[in-house]
């Protein structure tokens, strides 16, 4: 009753954004922001790495030169905490609140991601993680069902590499830091964790099994050079029509429908369980407030405003993935996803994630940029056949163990 | 006749293969991008590549409605233009007298910022820039790119000055000339293709150059590069849309490339001196 | 207009030493000419009167100024480069017009007397032309034109006339005659050319080795050389030596011991030494009656046209006499010959020193 | 009194050289000075995980000297380095004279042919990754149809490097070509009819006057190529970020991993640092070459 | 070794026409000297015979074979430049021994060749050092060097001596002269200097505007110039021109009707023709007794140590006569002077055609 969206009239908030489809959306409605609050966003767009470049020249200089960023949790969420450049939002998402935000229709999952030392340091705007895309046609044509666990997309590479001998019979990511994103679905849903009592943990049967499994099905049904296959390959080779089976994120989605070639033939799953089930790597980009801002407050307002039930719906609308269910059983969405088929199993897909999922990619460390370095070395040295699975999870092991360490 | 005239004609010829050898190399990429970016966006990688298609401007519009690609374009100009205003400024005469006095350590200094690491510069610029309020300005751009432009004039201008025979100068010693008379009347003009090439490199350079402006330019004082960057990303990777910016960013050095081309075919030393 | 004082200079090139210890006082208004032989440093000493040339050591003064380190665009000398040093970007007319621009004079005045030294050096017709486009000799011109447009205190010339033929430098010589005369400017001009040494010059300077032999007018340089090696380097063709001795009371040449008539003054000077050489320029033959001069076989003819030379061999000496064209030698003709009394010249043997 | 009026304008000439230096080098050290400084000191501090910073007196450098990483991406630079120099100089000294003799070529197209450097570097490292992609690429579907066997191009450990060198070959060899141009122009031209009638045939006037006569401008251009070879970047971080495995990591790849990826400020910046002497030192020498092949 | 031979030579620069039409025959083994003023297209005309020069029109043979199109390279001659153009880059050593190195010629040869030129060319100090550690006269005879080391089918020299002192000059003179004895090479040698001209020549062209003038031996070309141009511009110092005319049964001077005592065959053509342009070498005044010959004001002496020359003015035209320098004539001395018989010259006054 007494949330005045006018309070800081007047204010200008600086938004560092990665120009990314999920920015993009949210910026389309740049306007309504200024109207609602009086107050002027000025956006300092750019990509991805650019982003998180110049966000670490300026956190760095402690300058308050911006006040809202974009941030990965599930990435550099430790480390960003670690030194301080997260506003703790938690109070203000407890009481700095209008009555229609409802915090507690977010993500849970995602929030807790966002939650490091019992501080809140970003707020989810999307939901997204690696799915599974495969060809119903060719499935069809080599008398294959959709899989339901890994033990079926190797039996289905098997056979595709038999049957169709044109195409990719299962593609994923390959390149050493892009590899964990992936990788983390399927050690999670064989049931392998990355560390066990305070030591990393590949060495385990399952951290082998993981392994060996990942970089079995792309040295032996993956396309040549999949060692540097991330996103772009990979939407590119499954578009194209060379591919039957990629495992890839779902924000591809859109790049992968391009065209429109494989709108009517491709089937979208979460990654197929393993013997844990369906542990899905699920993430979301937060929007965050500097702790060098000098108004945090009015940046809240931003945030706020930007991760509220209504925008949210209408970033959905344009293919950004809520991270609250509400939104997605709103009518209006489920009209939208209702139009193509294939929308209706990605979402589908996204529930399993947003139920089930699990935001760790990589080590829960500080490091865990580095720690992907390493689990990515292990892929690829599997893939290219450098080294046995016990070498390379004993390597990959003493290496990550020394990161731990220094936690 | 037939004997001389056959050979000059078959070296005639040999050059032309080679000429058109090296097109063929050096352009394809060039023709394979500017095609790509008439593409719509998911036929730039289809397989096998399409060598026919319908044309579309649609990359084209795309960008210019996603990004305010003028005024990203006239940041870039005006940074570009300005720090190669300044290279030049600098480096010529800072290159004349390297070369006639045979003291190296002044270019080599000048070189300096362009042997450590870009990124090492960002953090420290940062907080320098910060400190005198120049964040987000164009001076800060262009003194930034400055430091890219001065070591070319002056690396590309020296052979250049040391070509030109001795005699000259003293010519213009004993005719009354200052050293900087010298340098504007007699030097210049006759290392004019030196220039020409000097400008070109340092106008590509700074023009292509996007870490300084990563962090001392703000939203409005972004360069073109920059926002070329903007559409690779997971789930936004836009082929057609990159291929387009990649297109008119090469557009104007290329452009200034042919302009200053007169300049490049010369020879002015021809007939000066004896020896 | 100023003099020009060389003081105990010294100039090296690394260990090479061009000029071991010069000391030349050149006069105000004066006309010097430079001569001696290819690399004796010649070009080196205008280039250090310019100021393009440090100096090693010793002092130079222009008028009463020690110009030492005084760059050479303000000593305000004209010179014309050995290698024409013209500007290459520039039409004749504008190198020409340079060193005039740069002073402020006045664009009328520029444009009379670009015009007056074009036409002086017969350059009209390629003032539009830049400089690769003319010959050997036109370039020379221009390189020339640009120095003579100025009024400074002094024109240095590095062989300024060697690419033009005879006939244009009698007139540019003349030329730079009547100016040096009209502008009373010092004048300093390094040439090969005897003729040109010998008509322009007030005073002549021989170099070699960069040490000055003799410094004199020219009459005395030709007529009373101060050794040997001037004796030798004037003089077209050059002056013959005959190794001669003191015997018997009369003069004989060491080889052959054929007898040499000498007047009076060379013989006795020469019984003073013993022995020393014997210098004869090839003018200074005159035919002789058989007894009374030396007998040679003509070994070779040049006819000159004006002047027929005759080459003989005598005492282990090739030589050459200067004779009248009309005499019509043929080779092997046997003729006699003896030295012009008063005409020859005695050097010490042993250091060239002429012997008075 | 005349004596110092004499070495005041002695000096003179001396102080204007000076002078037209100065602008350079008051500019460039006004800076450089602040960064490289900064950069010295942070390479001695040590930057906890927290954020914390302390003073790590030369741990950062004998860290160095331990690391495989740093010896293996100080490998790759070289080898990098190295073949890529070899082949900018070749062909670049090539295309110019091939370009120098092309006289009557129209401007546009002389300047398409040294198009590929004005590319954005992100660009073409985006598009080299395109052609170059073994399933999907121009580059293999070409092979192929000459019947020719596909080749892993980035993807293959050993191919890698070479890849990588010709990919940032074809990119600069135009830059290398176009500097050279600029030094054919100046050369003498009476020298090359002096080579004619001395009987040189066109090889052997290239080999003896051209290339000797060039040489002081083609160390220029070594100069100026070793200053960004030896920092090889864009290309690998976009195409193979230092892969497969680390066999394209080069020390700028490492270095700007561990500073911005990693966050460890410190030793990047000791990393950075050793790179920069690396640098420094290849231009040093090339510098004494430069006075050495002077004429 | 081979002929020479050029037919309806054209050549221009741009609109410029440098040589309007030449025909021109060298035999094999022959020494041929151009002479003309600068910018008559001597240097043009080596440069077209040595293939660096594309020609406009017409047909060159070397040997008998057509080499219009031949490159310099495939040509085999060997070339000393007006400007040098020496290897910047390399060492003296390396500048001459570079074109026999291309031949293939063995390494001991190349030294031995290399070694001799340079004693003879007086440069073998200077095997070491790089062209611009050189004077200018050193550079000249590096040039030559290259050029003699060879062995080609022709020399072309293009005033490879004006840069260096009469004394060496008068050496290497004689020792291309040697060698063009020795090898039985075509030579064609550009030069200003008169007697460079008529000591080596075989046969002398003499060119004007790009046209030849006459090609004839050096005797002839002195002694019966074919046209007025010819005799004004062989001699030093130049011929003297009066206008005469046949008047009242003599020779007189057109302007101030002064007579002149011609010899019988002048006079019947002078009669014939009317009048005419009277052609006198400086050196065929005679000092006349005062009845005989024309009186004239001594207006400028100039001692050139052999001779002296006497100018003076002459019915409107300077003139200049050669006398004996023990005459000592004085600036305002009246003396008389006469043609020697047989040496004068007559020219028809409208074509500069000699009067035969
Ligand atoms: N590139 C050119 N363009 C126009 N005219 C030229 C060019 N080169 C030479 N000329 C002209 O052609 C004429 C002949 O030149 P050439 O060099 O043959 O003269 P030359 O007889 O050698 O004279 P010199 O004795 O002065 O060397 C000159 O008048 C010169 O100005
Ligand atoms: N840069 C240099 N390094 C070493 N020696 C040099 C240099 N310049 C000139 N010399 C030498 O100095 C001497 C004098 O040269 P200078 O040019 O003064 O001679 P010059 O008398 O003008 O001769 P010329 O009549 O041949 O022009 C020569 O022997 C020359 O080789
Ligand atoms: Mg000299
Ligand atoms: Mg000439």
């Amino acid at each position: 009753a007494d949330f005045d969206w006018m309070k800081f009239k007047g204010k200008t908030v600086t938004f560092l954004a990665n120009n990314n489809p999920v920015a993009q959306a949210l910026l389309t409605y740049k306007a309504d922001f200024e109207k609602l609050t009086g107050m002027t966003l000025k956006v300092d767009g750019y990509q991805e790495q650019q982003m998180r470049q110049r966000l670490v020249t300026v956190m760095n200089a402690n300058s308050d030169e911006v006040d809202v960023f974009m941030t990965l949790p599930s990435r550099e969420g430790e480390q960003f905490a670690a030194a301080g450049w997260y506003a703790d939002l938690t109070a203000m998402a407890k009481n700095e609140v209008a009555k229609e935000y409802d915090p507690a229709g977010l993500s849970q999952a995602l929030l807790k991601a966002a939650t490091f030392s019992g501080k809140l340091t970003s707020m989810p705007m999307n939901i997204e993680g690696p799915i599974f895309y495969y060809r119903t046609d060719i499935f069809k044509k080599c008398g294959l069902a959709a899989p339901k666990t890994i033990k079926d997309v190797e039996v289905a590479a098997e056979k595709i590499k038999a049957c169709d001998s044109a195409v990719t019979p299962f593609v994923s990511r390959g390149l050493k830091p892009a590899v964990a994103y992936t990788f983390s679905n399927m050690l999670h849903n064989i049931g392998g964790s990355y560390i066990a009592s305070g030591k990393s943990n590949l060495c385990s049967t399952k951290g082998k099994e993981a392994l060996d499994t990942y970089s079995r099905l792309l040295r032996d049904f993956g396309p040549p050079g999949v060692v540097n296959y991330s996103f772009q390959q990979i939407s590119a080779l499954y578009r194209s029509g060379r591919a039957a089976m990629a495992f890839e994120s779902s924000n591809e989605l859109r790049t992968v429908m391009e065209g429109g070639a494989r709108l009517k033939d491709t089937g979208l799953l979460p990654f197929p369980a393993g013997e844990a089930g369906h542990v899905p790597t699920t993430i979301g980009w937060g929007i965050a407030v500097s702790s060098h801002s000098k108004q945090p407050e009015a940046a809240w307002y931003f945030v706020q405003w930007a991760t509220s039930p209504e925008v949210q719906k209408k970033m959905a609308l344009q293919g950004i993935a809520p991270p609250r269910p509400s939104v997605a059983k709103d009518p209006e969405y489920r009209k939208w996803i209702d139009e193509e088929p294939v929308r209706k199993e990605w979402q589908a897909a996204l529930d399993v994630l947003a139920t089930k999922g699990s935001s760790e990619v990589g080590y829960p460390i500080v490091a865990n940029p580095q720690s992907r370095e390493f689990i990515g070395q292990a892929v690829q040295d599997l893939i290219l056949k450098q080294k046995t699975v016990d070498q390379a999870c004993a390597d990959a092991d003493k290496a990550l163990d020394a990161l731990i360490a220094l936690n | 006749m037939t004997d001389a005239a056959t050979t000059d004609h078959w070296i005639r010829r040999l050059n032309l293969v080679q000429l058109v050898l090296a097109g063929v190399l050096i352009m394809a990429p060039t023709v394979w991008m500017v095609l790509s970016s008439f593409k719509p966006s998911f036929e730039v990688t289809a397989y096998p590549p399409t060598l026919i298609f319908t044309p579309t401007l649609d990359n084209y519009v795309e960008l210019t409605k996603t990004t305010p690609f003028l005024s990203y374009a006239l940041n870039s100009l005006i940074v570009t233009v300005g720090s190669t205003a300044l290279g030049l400024l600098f480096g010529i005469p800072a290159a004349f007298a390297v070369s006639w006095t045979r003291i190296s350590w002044p270019a080599i200094l000048t070189l300096a910022a362009r042997m450590a690491p870009g990124t090492l510069f960002l953090l420290p610029w940062y907080v320098m820039f910060r400190q005198v309020g120049m964040i987000g300005s164009y001076t800060a751009l262009i003194l930034s790119h400055a430091v890219i432009t001065l070591p070319i004039v002056i690396w590309v201008l020296l052979p250049s000055f040391d070509g030109i025979p001795r005699s000259v100068f003293e010519a213009a010693q004993v005719d009354g000339c200052s050293v900087t008379r010298i340098l504007w009347r007699i030097a210049l003009p006759l290392v004019a293709s030196g220039v020409a090439v000097s400008a070109i490199l340092a106008f590509v350079f700074s023009w292509n150059y996007f870490l300084f402006a990563l962090v001392l330019s703000n939203g409005d004082t972004k360069t073109l590069i920059a926002a070329a960057f903007n559409f690779i990303g997971e789930g936004s990777t836009q082929w057609g849309a990159l291929m387009a910016a990649a297109t008119l960013i090469a557009l104007p050095p290329l452009v200034l490339a042919a302009l200053v081309q007169r300049w490049l075919v010369s020879g002015l030393t021809l007939g000066a001196v004896k020896g | 207009m100023a003099s020009i004082s060389i003081r105990n200079l010294v100039k090296r090139y690394g260990n090479f030493t061009v000029i071991p210890d010069l000391n030349l006082e050149i006069a105000d208004h004066e006309f010097v000419v430079f001569v001696g032989p290819s690399g004796c440093g010649k070009s080196t000493l205008l280039r250090i009167i310019a100021g393009l040339e440090p100096i090693s050591s010793g002092d130079l003064y222009i008028g009463d100024k020690r110009v030492n380190g005084v760059q050479a665009a303000q000593r305000d000398i004209a010179m014309v480069f050995q290698d024409y040093a013209l500007y290459p970007h520039m039409k004749v007319y504008d190198n020409m017009s340079f060193a005039l621009e740069l002073r402020g004079v006045p664009k009328a005045e520029i444009d009379a007397r670009v015009k007056r030294a074009a036409a002086l050096l017969h350059i009209e017709p390629y003032l539009d032309r830049k400089p690769k486009e003319l010959s050997g000799g036109q370039r020379q011109r221009v390189a020339m034109g640009r120095a003579i447009v100025r009024n400074p205190k002094a024109f240095l010339f590095d062989e300024p006339l060697s690419n033009l033929d005879a006939k244009l430098r009698g007139q540019v010589r003349a030329e730079i005659k009547a100016l040096s005369q009209e502008l009373k400017t010092t004048m300093v001009f390094v040439t090969h050319d005897q003729i040109e040494a010998m008509t322009m010059a007030d005073r002549i300077v021989v170099l070699q080795s960069g040490t000055i032999q003799q410094y004199d007018t020219p009459e005395t340089v030709y007529e009373r050389p101060a050794n040997q090696f001037v004796a030798g380097f004037i003089g077209s063709p050059a002056m013959n030596f005959f190794p001669v001795e003191w015997r018997q009371e009369r003069a004989v040449l060491s080889q052959g011991g054929t007898a040499v008539a000498l007047d009076g003054d060379a013989a006795s000077r020469l019984r003073q030494a013993g022995n020393a050489v014997l210098g004869i320029r090839p003018e200074h033959f005159a035919l002789a009656a058989d007894a009374d001069g030396i007998a040679i076989n003509v070994r070779l003819v040049e006819p000159l046209g004006s002047d027929t030379l005759i080459h003989f061999d005598l005492a282990g000496v090739s030589a050459i006499a200067r004779v009248d064209p009309s005499l019509r030698p043929k080779v092997g003709d046997r003729i006699s010959l003896r030295p012009q009394p008063g005409k020859t010249h005695l050097f010490d043997a042993a250091n060239g020193q002429v012997l008075r | 009194m005349s004596d110092t009026a004499a070495t005041l304008t002695q000096d003179r000439q001396k102080l204007e050289m000076a002078a037209l230096s100065a602008p350079a080098v008051i500019f460039t050290v006004a800076m450089i000075a602040f960064p490289v400084v900064y950069t010295i000191w942070l390479g001695f501090q040590h930057f906890s995980s927290t954020g914390k910073q302390s003073f790590a007196g030369l741990a950062n450098y004998s860290k160095l000297i331990s690391d495989y990483e740093f010896w293996h991406g100080l490998w790759v630079t070289i080898a990098l380095y190295v073949l890529s120099l070899v082949l900018q100089l070749v062909f670049g000294v090539w295309l110019a004279l091939v370009l120098f003799h092309a006289k009557r070529l129209p401007g546009i197209v002389r300047s398409l042919f040294i198009s590929p450097f004005m590319m954005p570097p992100v660009v073409a490292g985006m598009m080299w990754l395109v052609i170059l992609d073994p399933s999907l690429g121009a580059a293999n579907y070409i092979l192929q149809s000459f019947g020719l066997p596909p080749s892993d191009w980035l993807a293959s450990p050993s191919l890698v490097i070479p890849t990588v060198a010709l990919i940032d070959s074809w990119q600069w060899t135009p830059y290398v070509a176009l500097i050279v141009l600029g030094g054919l122009q100046s050369l003498p031209p009476s020298v090359y009819e002096a080579a004619q009638i001395d009987g040189a045939s066109p090889f052997r006037t290239f080999q003896r006057i051209t290339l000797p006569l060039l040489l002081p401008t083609i160390v220029t251009a070594a100069i100026l190529r070793s200053v960004d070879l030896l920092r090889f970047f864009d290309i690998i971080y976009i195409t193979t970020q230092g892969g497969p495995g680390n066999a394209s990591n080069t020390l700028n790849i490492y270095g700007f991993r561990v500073g911005f990826e990693f966050f460890n400020i410190g030793y990047a910046s000791a990393l950075m640092l050793t790179l920069t002497a690396i640098v420094f030192g290849a231009v040093l020498a090339f510098n004494r070459l430069r006075g050495a092949v002077a004429w």
